[in-house]
């Protein structure tokens, strides 16, 4: 075995929020199998940013993850001060070198592929999808899901609200509610919340960058899911091995990475939806197909 | 001392705030059927001894017996429960509660049910007996002083109470409402209540009272059988030295000064609605205007103190309308006024002495330059009012919520009359003073006349307009009648003026 | 036994240490109770807390450059609650600072930094101002209550800002991410130290202090505050303007709100979004509170609570206990320090029952 | 138009008014209760957090759903007491003791959650209450829908309506807490005891105002989440002056908001962003304020809020 490296990560949510839960759990699980010692900070406002990654920089870890987005700049500026550490950071802009490099979920190729199941299995042709805020990482899936659904089914049609928090599960609910009432018989469950409003209603839900489909038995058609797992483990690898880049660790949450994967439930989808989803993947998987990522934000069109 | 009659004996009672001794080892016991009026100067420590008697306030040292039985101290609870009650100085109620509910308040327990309808019949059957007419579901808030006077009382008879401390009821009620509780309180008495009286109006104290105490400094000053006393002896004893009497020549009024014109003033409440007012205010003169409170004194004195201007017709100050509401131009212009609520648009508490002798000119150049404040000026100014005014505090920077009412009263004296005003509102003057600060006002008040400016006084206290007023005017239902002369008026006739009727 | 207070004149030099020191000790014996539980150790924890706020010349400035929009929000609150103005909208007020900050000084004037950073200055008071006047007409008008008010406007106005920067004010240039153009290099506020975050506001908010300290002690406008705040009756009679008194104090209290959101903008961040603030709108009035309303005691209330929270928050990550900590380390410094004011305020008497004469 | 026929014409869009209502519901209740007693309770917002928490915790431990809400009451209630040892007995400043108490139960609640759940990866969940159904009323055309989708801590909110007033306007201790409220003075002349009754008032007021936390976690949703509470608080906060402190006003209050909230929500999923999303999101606070101006001068404020009382000392 090699030396156990100090790895630090700064979230701005809560572990348990799914996006941040991905990360969290890889870098868990590495430190359980004894490779890192992983230390964190959650819930750091944008202004506590810079401090708390440079406290960690002092400490002296060997790599620090956590989402520039908000804070680009001083981000930037953390990594320029410390070059010996390397950093890992959610960013929509481009990596910095020599040891700025930067990621983020793009799941949007089996967030496509759900939409598919979704567009092949509505009856009343009405889509409800409820999300945090309209922010590009959000956006993207959306767009992705909706193009899936109308490359299927043209008819479909999307009732979208956005919540205006990631945390408000009672809001959230509310929200799919609303769109049950307006006619949707399928829900997107972008946010904690959603699949709950489905499983009481009775209707279906598609799942989101986590698998749920435990929780709400008979409810998940399908879900596109995350797995920061081949990321950090290669850049723990990277970081190890000192072949750490500043290069963009986006990709490995493509499929061809395993970063990302649909499941689906065929029992409630239907084989012939799940086959036309799974040759659509294989076209993804070798390249075939490309899903187009899409940032802007989507709006309802009943 | 210990008679079987008895019912309350407070015993080498002390109570310290701070360096001040308010009481100062004070005895004091009642017998039943006895009407006690405590008497003092402000600040003698009147109250104080009777909220230490009703649990308001902990004494430092000494006993409470209630029959014989001692009190535990600080609790209202077991002075109610002994059959102690207390009319408060400052009203204790609730105004957002009506005078039934604010009378119940405290008497069953926290989650009885249905004792409205109970209490209602007792308290009904109470003002039978006493005469003290309320409407009872009215809130408190719209209850005149009287009225709320009334539940006060009604408050500690319907606790079938032995023992009824009174702290300067008659203060904000007219002559006619203080005679007719004094009739309640002769009838109570003679029904065997003890009785606590606190007053200031030496006539009152000689008509109820049957024994009288007076404090001064905390202490014993002395005490005497009502029978025995006049008021020349009260005062003497209460001030520790002969009061100057206040003599007033006659009037040589000069030009107009100030005039109201046909006025007519719209307000949500009568208190202060005008209509068609018409008089002048001539230099040289003091003008009295009586009237049942509550009749539109509150207008007048609103617009003379630039918190108002008239919705209809004006008021000529030096023969120009005054156009807006701006009391700074009215005090820049030689108008002095006294409010008629001295602790509560008097004074700011919490400022201090001299703060407040500047307060209504810190923007002019005696106390600021270039808006930075002239501190020296300030205290300068403070120390030789306190000296010429005799204001008894502490010191220039003491806070004047410390101040008692009559000090407080001269503070407010020597920050109006300081500039020599020629035109004085003095709204309620001696409200609430004892004899001695009465006449030190009076005095004060008389010399500005003679001196040039003219003065209207706003009083209910006959007594005290036919002391200082050269000329009457009454208000009546928002309407200002002359009467004339005062030398060729009586009370009977200023009385029935006030009452609404043609003399 | 029953208690009674005694206000107290003034405290002593030596009783306001014993009291701080009570308060301080309190807070350390309390904190160490999360901190067990969490199966940490205390007195590592201390000294960690400390280190992490003064321990190095980089937490000092981290401390500083937290401290300094508290030094400004708590500046608001007192300044307002002096006039008995319930001012809890500091927050909204900030960002509303920021935002015409980011509006005047985003490209919209070209000037020289000597005039752009004033004018930058000046467009966040008097926006931060104009947001608090308007709930004070209100309440002068319609006796609206401002509490609620100035409240619910910080919603209102945290909602506004994340719609303009998702639209018209949105930086084209973060790939989709809800934040507003940048301010232009000369509009920013420079570092006092190379390297280290603290910056001008913090010089800013000291001046702001002692010109407040001035105001308030030394001119007719800070005689007349104190007036209306102490009773608005006497005030009115005695002729102080106070409408106009309250409008000038809404002026400065939003004023002085803005321009901590100015200084987050000019000094740290360089752009406005919806999450420019951690709540500083509201600590503010706990800052002024424990400072008693003094302005320039609202200087080390602000130094306090910000080194109580960098302090805990870097012993949280020393310790690998739940960063979670750290606000709970200051709500429980701040209630000892709130009741340790108490003792300096009041003396209080223990009463027995007043014994009865013997034989009586 | 039609759109808003639909909207108001269903039961379901009721029933997410009603739903959304009832956690304001019991914390207007409860700010209305410390407020009437003349506290302002700005811990409020805390409060909600650590009775979300509480409730939470406790019935994931084993201890049953309505043991849930004895501990959250309990959790209010002894936030309660401190704010009430705070701004009642040793009179401090209500607005910073409140804002302590709410920075103080929030962290704390977040703390403990962390610490005491520490390898969680997705937020464990409880079973939550069910909606009631009772047979033949639900069945009801419309009434049945919009009112028997709510559980049970609904029908407690609407019960706590009833039980509020009736204390407030039917009881002795209404009596007097109206009256501290008003003149502690009054009480005090009257042998009662200010400070017991504000005491009483506070924790009462804030172990309903856990309620109302304690309904997100265990009725609206099934487990706790960081920042879910987010702002309820403060909404009550206003709503209490919004409803005179009367407590059927702060029922109407609530379900105006929680209609208001319903709306914005359904019109956003059925016509889309036509403007910026905030814009709906900001209508119940600018029409809360547009409220407000309108009621003020009819508004019967309690006159001795914010103010302490001391035995003893002028006032
Ligand atoms: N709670 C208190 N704290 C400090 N000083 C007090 C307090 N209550 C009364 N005093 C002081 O004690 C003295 C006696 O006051 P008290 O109210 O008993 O006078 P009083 O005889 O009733 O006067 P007045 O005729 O004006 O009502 C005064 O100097 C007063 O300022
Ligand atoms: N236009 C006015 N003219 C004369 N007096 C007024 C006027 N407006 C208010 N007052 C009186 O001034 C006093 C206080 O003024 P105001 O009502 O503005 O403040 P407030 O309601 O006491 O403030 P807060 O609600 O913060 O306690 C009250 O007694 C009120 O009756
Ligand atoms: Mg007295
Ligand atoms: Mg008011």
């Amino acid at each position: 075995a090699q030396d156990v490296i100090k790895v630090a990560a700064v979230w701005t949510v809560p572990v348990e929020q799914q996006w941040a839960s991905r990360l969290h759990n890889a870098l868990v699980a590495a430190q359980e199998r004894g490779e890192i010692e992983y230390v964190y900070s959650e819930n750091t406002t944008a202004t506590d940013y810079e401090r708390v990654m440079r406290e960690y920089a002092e400490q002296g870890v060997a790599l620090m993850i956590g989402e520039a987005f908000a804070v680009e700049a001083p981000a930037r500026a953390v990594a320029a001060d410390y070059p010996e550490i390397s950093f890992l950071m959610g960013s929509s802009l481009p990596p910095v070198e020599p040891n700025f490099a930067t990621f983020d979920n793009f799941i949007q190729e089996p967030s496509y592929l759900t939409g598919m199941i979704a567009g092949a299995k509505t009856e009343s042709n009405v889509i409800g999808m409820v999300g945090g805020f309209a922010i590009p990482e959000v956006n993207r899936l959306m767009n992705a899901f909706i193009a899936g659904a109308l490359s299927v089914n043209p008819e479909a049609k999307f009732s979208i609200s956005f919540i205006n928090s990631w945390y408000d599960p009672p809001k959230a609910k509310e929200a799919a509610f609303a769109m049950v009432d307006a006619g949707a018989d399928i829900l997107y469950a972008e946010r904690f919340g959603v699949s709950d409003a489905a499983k009481e209603r009775g209707i279906l839900a598609i799942g989101n960058v986590i698998d749920t489909s435990a929780d709400y038995p008979g409810t998940i058609l399908a879900s596109a899911l995350w797995d920061g797992t081949p990321m950090i483990d290669k850049a723990i690898a990277d970081v190890k091995g000192g072949s750490f880049t500043a290069s963009d660790y986006g990709i490995y949450a493509f499929m061809e990475y395993g970063g990302s994967s649909a499941v689906y439930d065929e029992a409630l989808a239907g084989a012939d939806a799940v086959a036309a989803a799974k040759a659509k993947e294989a076209e993804i998987l070798d390249g075939s197909f490309k899903v187009e990522i899409n940032d802007a934000e989507p709006s309802s069109t009943l | 001392m210990t008679s079987t009659d008895t019912v309350l004996s407070l015993e080498g009672i002390t109570k310290r705030f701070g360096k001040l001794t308010a009481n100062d080892h004070l005895d004091l016991s009642l017998r039943r059927g006895e009407i006690l009026a405590l008497l003092g100067e402000n600040g003698a420590g009147k109250t104080t001894l009777m909220n230490i008697l009703f649990g308001h306030y902990v004494q430092d040292e000494g006993v409470v017996r209630v029959n014989g039985e001692m009190l535990p101290p600080g609790s209202p609870g077991a002075a109610l429960k002994a059959g102690i009650g207390m009319v408060h100085q400052h009203f204790a109620l609730a105004e957002n509660l009506s005078g039934l509910d604010n009378i119940r308040l405290g008497t069953e327990g926290l989650f009885a049910l249905g004792g409205k309808a109970a209490a209602r019949k007792k308290v009904e059957q109470i003002i039978a007996e006493s005469g003290l007419e309320v409407d009872l579901d009215r809130k408190v808030a719209s209850l005149t002083v009287g009225e709320k006077q009334r539940v006060e009382i009604l408050k500690a008879l319907y606790r079938n109470v032995r023992v009824l401390i009174l702290d300067e009821p008659t203060a904000v009620l007219t002559p006619q409402e203080a005679e007719g509780l004094f009739t309640v309180l002769r009838r109570l008495a003679a029904n065997g209540l003890g009785v606590i009286f606190i007053s200031h109006k030496l006539g009152e104290v000689l008509s109820v009272s049957t024994r009288i105490l007076v404090l001064r400094g905390g202490r014993k000053a002395g005490e005497l059988v009502t029978a025995d006393a006049d008021r020349r002896a009260i005062a003497d004893l209460m001030v520790g030295k002969a009061v100057a009497e206040v003599k007033r020549t006659a009037a040589t009024p000069a030009e107009t000064l100030l005039e109201f014109s046909d006025v007519h003033l719209r307000r949500g409440s009568t208190r202060e609605s005008l209509r068609n007012v018409g008089f002048a205010l001539r230099a040289g003169e003091i003008v009295g205007l009586a009237g049942v409170s509550g009749n539109g004194q509150g207008g007048i004195a609103a617009l003379i103190s630039g918190l108002a201007v008239p919705d209809q017709g004006a008021v000529l100050l030096y023969g120009e309308p005054i156009t807006r509401a701006d009391p700074r131009a009215l005090v820049a212009a030689g108008v002095a006024r006294m409010p008629e609520d001295r602790q509560h648009d008097g004074v700011v508490g919490t400022m201090s002495v001299a703060d407040n002798i500047a307060i209504e000119e810190v923007r002019s150049g005696a106390f600021s330059r270039m808006g930075l404040l002239d501190r020296k000026a300030m205290q300068a100014r403070a120390t030789s009012a306190i000296a010429a005014y005799d204001i008894r505090c502490p010191g220039p920077d003491a806070e004047a919520r410390l101040l008692s009412g009559g000090n407080v009263q001269k503070l407010i004296l020597a920050r109006v009359l300081e500039r020599e005003p020629r035109v004085i509102l003095a709204n309620q003057p001696t409200r609430g003073l004892d004899v001695g600060a009465q006449s030190e006002v009076h005095r004060r008040i008389i010399a500005a006349r003679d001196r040039g400016a003219a003065v209207l006084v706003i009083s209910e206290d006959l007594d005290e307009l036919f002391a200082l007023a050269d000329r009457f005017l009454v208000v009546h239902a928002g309407e200002v009648s002359d009467a004339g002369p005062s030398d060729r008026l009586d009370r009977g006739a200023v009385g029935l003026l006030m009452a609404g009727q043609a003399a | 036994m029953s208690f009674r207070l005694e206000a107290r004149a003034d405290a002593s030099i030596a009783l306001k240490l014993l009291v701080s020191l009570g308060a301080g000790l309190a807070a350390l014996l309390l904190v160490a109770i999360p901190v067990l539980f969490a199966g940490g150790s205390p007195f590592t924890a201390y000294g960690l807390i400390i280190q992490g706020a003064f321990g190095s010349m980089f937490a000092l400035s981290e401390t500083l450059n937290r401290a300094t929009p508290l030094i400004l929000t708590g500046l608001a609150a007192a300044v307002a609650f002096r006039a008995r103005l319930w001012n809890i909208g500091a927050e909204g007020q900030l960002y509303i600072g920021a935002l015409s900050a980011v509006l005047v000084g985003s490209g919209l004037l070209q000037m020289p930094p000597m005039l752009l950073i004033p004018t930058v200055m000046i467009a966040g008071f008097v926006a931060g101002g104009l947001m608090m006047i308007i709930p004070t007409l209100l309440k002068q008008r319609f006796g609206a209550d401002e509490v609620v008010i100035t409240l619910l406007l910080n919603f209102v106005v945290i909602l506004l800002v994340q719609m303009l920067v998702e639209g018209p004010l949105k930086d084209p240039l973060s790939m989709g991410w809800p934040q507003s153009v940048p301010l232009l290099a000369e509009a920013k506020f420079d570092k006092l130290v190379p390297r280290l975050r603290m910056h001008w506001g913090l010089v800013v908010g000291v001046a702001a202090a002692i010109l407040l300290w001035v105001l308030v002690r030394k001119t007719v406008l800070g005689f007349e505050i104190k007036a209306v705040g102490e009773n608005r009756a006497a005030a009115r009679f005695a002729g102080i303007p106070v409408d106009a008194t309250m409008l000038k104090v809404a002026l400065i209290s939003g004023g002085l709100a803005g321009l901590a959101g100015v200084s987050e903008v000019a000094g740290v961040k360089g752009y406005l979004s919806a999450d420019l603030s951690p709540g500083f709108g509201y600590s503010g009035i706990v800052v002024a509170m424990l400072a008693g309303l003094s302005p320039v005691g609202t200087v080390f209330a602000a130094v306090f609570v910000a080194a109580v929270f960098v302090g805990a928050d870097s012993m949280s990550r020393a310790t690998g206990i739940s960063n979670y900590l750290a606000d709970l380390v200051v709500a429980l410094s701040l209630l000892c320090v709130l009741i340790g004011g108490f003792f300096l305020r009041f003396r209080i008497r223990y009463e027995r029952a007043a014994a009865p004469a013997a034989g009586a | 138009m039609d759109v808003l026929l639909d909207i108001f014409g269903s039961a379901n869009f009721w029933a997410a008014a009603i739903r959304i209502a009832t956690p304001l519901i019991f914390g207007v209740l409860g700010a209305l209760i410390c407020e009437r007693a003349g506290v302002l309770n700005l811990g409020i917002e805390g409060i909600f957090v650590a009775g979300a928490m509480a409730g939470w915790l406790a019935v994931y431990l084993g201890a049953g759903l309505w043991g849930g809400v004895l501990v959250a009451l309990a959790t209010g209630a002894t936030f309660g007491l401190l704010h009430a040892v705070l701004a009642v007995i040793l009179g401090l400043s209500q607005h910073v003791s409140g804002i302590g108490i709410t920075l103080l139960a929030t962290s704390l609640s977040y703390f403990t959650y962390r610490t005491a759940l520490p390898t969680v990866t997705s937020p464990p969940r409880i079973v939550p209450f069910q909606p009631v159904s009772i047979p033949g009323l639900s069945d009801l055309p419309f009434f049945g829908p919009a009112l028997f989708q709510q559980t049970p801590l609904t029908f407690l909110a609407l019960a706590f309506v009833a039980l509020v007033a009736f204390v407030l306007y039917r009881t002795p201790l209404g009596l007097a807490i109206r009256a501290v409220g008003d003149n502690p003075a009054s009480v005090e002349a009257q042998g009662l005891s200010v400070r017991g009754l504000r005491i009483g008032a506070v924790v009462a007021g804030s172990a309903l105002m856990a309620l109302g936390g304690a309904f997100l976690t265990m009725s609206a949703f099934d487990a706790f989440f960081f920042g879910m509470v987010n702002g309820r608080g403060w909404i009550c906060i206003a709503l209490v002056v919004f409803a005179s402190w009367q407590p059927g006003k702060a029922l109407l209050g609530a379900l105006l908001f929680g209609a208001f909230d319903a709306f914005q929500i359904r019109l956003q999923a059925e016509i889309g962003q036509v403007v910026p999303g905030q814009v709906f999101l900001m209508l119940p606070y600018l029409l809360s304020i547009v409220a407000l101006v309108l009621v003020a001068r009819r508004a019967d404020y309690p006159r001795a809020l914010l103010q302490p009382w001391f035995k003893g000392q002028r006032h």
